[in-house]
């Protein structure tokens, strides 16, 4: 099982390479989407098959982690349980569903075989992300899918395309620096690198609240809050996810920000540092104030895809507020259930927001694609125009809304439980609030896209080739079963991936203090 | 001494974020971005230093005992070599973007590179 | 971008052949000295810049074509993935077994995984950057008319 | 002792190399103090035992100071003498400020408590069960390589030379993603194609 881990990276790579190989190649050249189907879906076999192991040994109450190292245990360099593969699950499915999406999409671009191989490098440094169990290879992974996803950003080669990713590529260095800065200091500080073997250093209690592991731990906490468009740091993410092409979009809005980011945040925090009361308060600071900024920018938006982004600062907020509060309820004395209860949400909130995030950026690229605009106030009566694109936008945008039986109501509704349990009734009444805010984006979205009138370029518009439908409704048929499917979906994926952050060394250890 | 060679070190990082964040010319972006991967690698590799120590290569007829007793440490060397492809890769990267952009812009300016949130 | 001088390209033609030998020598020595597949392509790298440089853009352009320098650097880092953990598995079998320290067979093959490994890399990282180089070269040129 | 002081040194020269590069108002000299920076970043590597990384970062640099120098004599400096954006130099200034103050406590100023282990004394002096202290330990058993840094990077930590061979190859095809004349298809073929 452990030489699995290795190959969950090396097989899109492999395809990857394999892609760029063959389009040179007379007459192999149109093997190139089919390979990269065969990347992806590999990648979400394995997922699936790495996510049934872990809930077996979850099931039988053992430690439900692998590990693979080189050489030896101690210096492993891989690691996953139950949440790196909760996040594999997610890079692989929604991966696969868009890229064939993408399949029909970018036929209006040239040299798409540089996409897919770029896409699959992307979704294989996302999965060596999830993966690592070592910061210097969180590290150099982390910078792997950001430089992907530069390049993806400028596909079009326009000049809003070139300017918006040269700014995220500034803003994505100087994150990388925090990172890179924040991996030394640690290493100096404890000698080791590996995460477990940094977290059994740090509960020894030497370097508490000593400046060194304050700095360390402030540059970690600063580059990855970048990557994740935490507020005070979220200018890059409203240019760079607008501007790329719609499926890198959903990928970077869907996939990325949670990797590179909120997943880095709670590996750190929970693993590594220990989730004691001060890194519980930053991170509900960050997540609350995100959310409510993020929603109120977004309100403000014409352009659908600059909506969307925004409102991705918000939701990550509500993931970042229930990590925050499940830290809170561990160092509080709450209970680890009710921790558990925080974890749950701030997961299938992450798991939702993947399926209709995905969905909604999808929706708006078709509507791009047909009608050549992105302006809410351009368009109109899509709903009739385009079936299979209006079913699935009003889905996804129900589902962001938090309507009952879609998925974001129940995670939503799991969060304010949570945040009530753990004993901040305020957070919760924040949380409600930005719901509303929500619905009305959700409102505003379906008012001018879907229904009314429809404007000039509306009429024109003709439904999207069917293998970007096929990409949209799997996700929409996702935030359908998603919210019906709560109670087995915790079971199998949710309370491994929960469990694995309490399981962590440092929180048995500090545990253990009086 | 050694916390100033430290902080110096700090501060060329210092002077990198500088550049990336109040600086408004690509090329001078760009040349942050060079400092910043100067600014790590010098953090690193001093990071790795010991007193009187020489390079981890075993020398002839020298034991692994000896040769750990005497070296620097490898480790955050390693670090560095794979930072300087990051450095490379960032660069390559970057160079086509600036190239591209003044194609489009026909300028160096960031004040008027700003067709985003027209 | 034009070629210099007929001194410098001469001066060139000398060097050229010295560098690009020199960077195959880092690139397969990085097992007990300082070097390595990577020093080693950007060493080579450095040659075909300075080719640039002394004989213009035009003569590097039709030798090394895009696609080609594409398929290399795909084919190079297929051969490293291929390559990389059988070297892996070589060094590990051969450092536990029970075969004498100094046999040459496994001194040999304790060190032809890494070398393979190394070279492989070498050329991935040779070719796709050689034809970054040459695809900003000529990026470059067509930026020239505006001036 | 004269390790220090010359390292003292070539970082005090870095510093100001890289101060007056991004103050300098000719791009052209910018980019030349940059390339002095980067090369006392060698003499250092030189000076504290680390060989390894010498050719790589004066390959390295080279082709950065090739490709920039390039990039900037073909091309017409338009940028305006703007006035100088204060808010965002005072952001800069103040984290900047914290930081280093930070920084100053957490490599032990004033004998400041548990901090980062003093200059020349790295991990792997402190206490063998450091990471550096078992790979260097085991690299010439392990592995055979007399080169520790290689024996780590190649084979210890091999799953890095993943990684960074998938960056290298990101970085290429980005490259050549960036550099494509055509990027959109316009007109009456995209239906078809």
């Amino acid at each position: 099982m452990e030489r699995l881990l290795p190959i969950l990276v090396a097989w899109p790579l492999a395809c990857g390479f394999l892609v760029v190989a063959l389009a040179q190649v007379r007459g192999l050249h149109r093997l190139t989407g089919l390979i990269s189907g065969l990347g992806l879906a590999g990648g979400l076999g394995m997922a699936v098959e790495l996510c049934r192991r872990v809930y077996e040994l979850h099931a039988a109450g053992g430690q439900a982690s692998f590990s693979f190292g080189l050489w030896s245990p101690a210096q492993a360099q891989l690691y996953a349980d139950g949440l790196s593969s909760l996040l594999l699950l997610i890079i692989n499915f929604v991966g696969l569903a868009i890229l064939i999406y993408s399949v029909a999409y970018m036929r209006r671009y040239t040299s798409t075989w540089l996409f897919q191989s770029l896409f699959l490098v992307m979704v294989a440094a996302m999965n060596g992300l999830v993966l690592a169990g070592d910061l210097f290879t969180l590290y150099i992974f982390i910078e792997t899918a950001a430089l992907a996803s530069y390049a993806l950003v400028a596909f079009g080669c326009e000049a809003e395309e070139l300017e918006a990713s040269f700014r995220y590529l500034v803003m994505g260095v100087i994150a990388s620096t925090f990172i890179l800065v924040g991996v030394a200091l640690m290493y100096s500080l404890t000698g080791q690198l590996n995460m477990i073997q940094i977290a059994t250093v740090l509960a020894r209690g030497k370097l508490a609240s000593s400046p060194a592991l304050l700095l360390a731990a402030g540059c970690l906490l600063a580059g990855l809050a970048i990557k994740a468009a935490m507020v005070p740091f979220h200018a890059w993410l409203s240019d760079a996810h607008p501007s790329a092409p719609a499926p890198i979009s959903a990928m970077m809005s869907g996939v990325l920000i949670k990797t590179g980011g909120v997943y880095a945040i709670a590996r750190i925090v929970f693993s590594v540092l220990g989730a004691n009361a001060s890194y519980a308060q930053v991170l509900m600071a960050m997540g609350g104030v995100s959310m409510v900024v993020g929603a109120l920018l977004s309100l403000g938006q014409w352009d659908i895809k600059r909506m969307l982004a925004y409102s991705s600062i918000s939701q990550m907020g509500y993931v970042m507020l229930a990590l925050g509060a499940g830290a809170y309820a561990l160092s509080s004395g709450a209970g680890r259930d009710i921790a558990l209860l925080c974890l749950v949400g701030a997961f299938f909130h992450l798991f939702n927001h993947a399926a209709f995030k995905s969905l909604l950026f999808l929706a708006s690229g078709s509507i791009e694609y047909a009608t050549g605009t992105r302006r809410l106030d351009q368009l109109g009566g899509l709903a009739q125009r385009m079936p299979v694109t209006g079913f699935c936008c009003r889905i996804g945008a129900l589902s962001i809304a938090g309507i009952p039986p879609f998925n974001g109501f129940f995670s939503k509704l799991v969060i304010v439980i949570a945040l009530v349990l753990a004993g901040l009734p305020a957070l919760a009444v924040l949380a409600v609030a930005v719901a509303v805010l929500t619905l009305l984006i959700a409102v505003k979205l379906q008012r001018y896209a879907l229904d009314g009138q429809s404007s000039l370029q509306a009429q024109q518009a003709r439904e999207s080739p069917w293998p970007m439908g096929v990409g949209m409704v799997v996700l929409a048929l996702v935030c359908i079963g998603g919210g019906l499917a709560f109670f087995p979906l915790r079971q199998y994926l949710f309370d491994p991936a929960g469990q694995a952050l309490l399981q962590a060394p440092l929180s048995q250890a500090a545990g253990a203090l009086p | 001494m050694g916390i100033a060679i430290y902080m110096m070190a700090f501060g060329l990082l210092l002077v990198g974020l500088y550049a990336l964040v109040a600086k408004k010319n690509v090329v001078r972006i760009i040349i942050g971005i060079a400092i910043l991967d100067y600014g790590i690698n010098l953090l690193l590799v001093l990071m790795g230093y010991r007193h009187g120590g020489s390079a981890p290569i075993l020398g002839k007829g020298e034991t692994t005992a000896q040769l750990a007793a005497r070296s620097v440490d490898p480790l955050p060397q390693v670090m560095v070599l794979t930072n300087i492809v990051v450095e490379l890769a960032m660069v390559v990267v970057v160079v086509a973007l600036a190239i591209r952009i003044y194609d489009r812009y026909g300028t160096f300016d960031m004040n008027d590179i700003r067709r985003l949130r027209g | 971008m034009r070629g210099m001088s007929p001194i410098v390209q001469n001066m060139a033609r000398l060097v050229m052949g010295f560098v690009l030998i020199f960077g195959l020598y880092i690139a397969s020595s990085g097992q007990d000295a300082p070097g390595g597949g990577f020093a080693g392509a950007v060493i080579v790298l450095a040659c075909v810049v300075l080719g640039v440089l002394a004989f213009g853009g035009e003569a590097a352009k039709e030798l090394i074509a895009e696609h080609r320098c594409q398929m290399f650097a795909a084919v190079g880092a297929l051969v490293f993935l291929a390559v990389a953990p059988a070297g892996l598995w070589a060094v590990r079998y051969f450092g536990e077994n029970q075969l004498p320290a100094d046999s040459p067979f496994r001194q040999t093959l304790r060190h032809l995984g890494p070398l393979l490994t190394d070279l492989s890399l070498a050329v991935q990282v040779g070719a796709g950057l050689v034809g970054i180089f040459m695809a900003l070269v000529i990026a470059t040129r067509r930026a020239m008319p505006k001036e | 002792m004269t390790v220090e002081l010359l390292v003292l040194l070539l970082t005090a020269f870095m510093f100001l190399a890289a101060l007056i590069a991004v103050e300098t108002s000719d791009l052209l000299s910018a980019v030349i103090c940059i390339g002095a920076a980067g090369f006392a970043l060698c003499v250092i590597d030189l000076l504290v035992g680390a060989p390894d990384l010498t050719f790589p970062q004066v390959v390295v640099e080279v082709v950065t100071l090739v490709l920039l120098i390039r990039m900037i004599m073909t091309r017409q400096d338009t940028s305006r003498q703007t006035p100088r954006d204060t808010l965002r130099t005072a952001v800069v200034l103040a984290a900047g400020g914290v930081l280093l103050v930070v920084a100053f406590f957490a490599f032990g100023g004033l004998g400041a408590k548990g901090s980062v282990p003093p200059f020349g004394q790295p991990p792997m002096v402190q206490s063998d069960a450091s990471l550096s202290a078992q790979y260097i330990n085991g690299a010439q058993r392990d592995t055979g390589a007399g080169n520790a840094v290689m024996g780590i990077l190649m084979e210890y930590r091999g799953y890095d030379m993943l990684g960074q061979a998938a960056l290298i190859f990101a970085a290429i095809l980005g490259g050549f993603v960036i550099l494509r004349k055509v990027g959109r298809k316009r007109g009456e073929s995209e239906d078809q194609a």
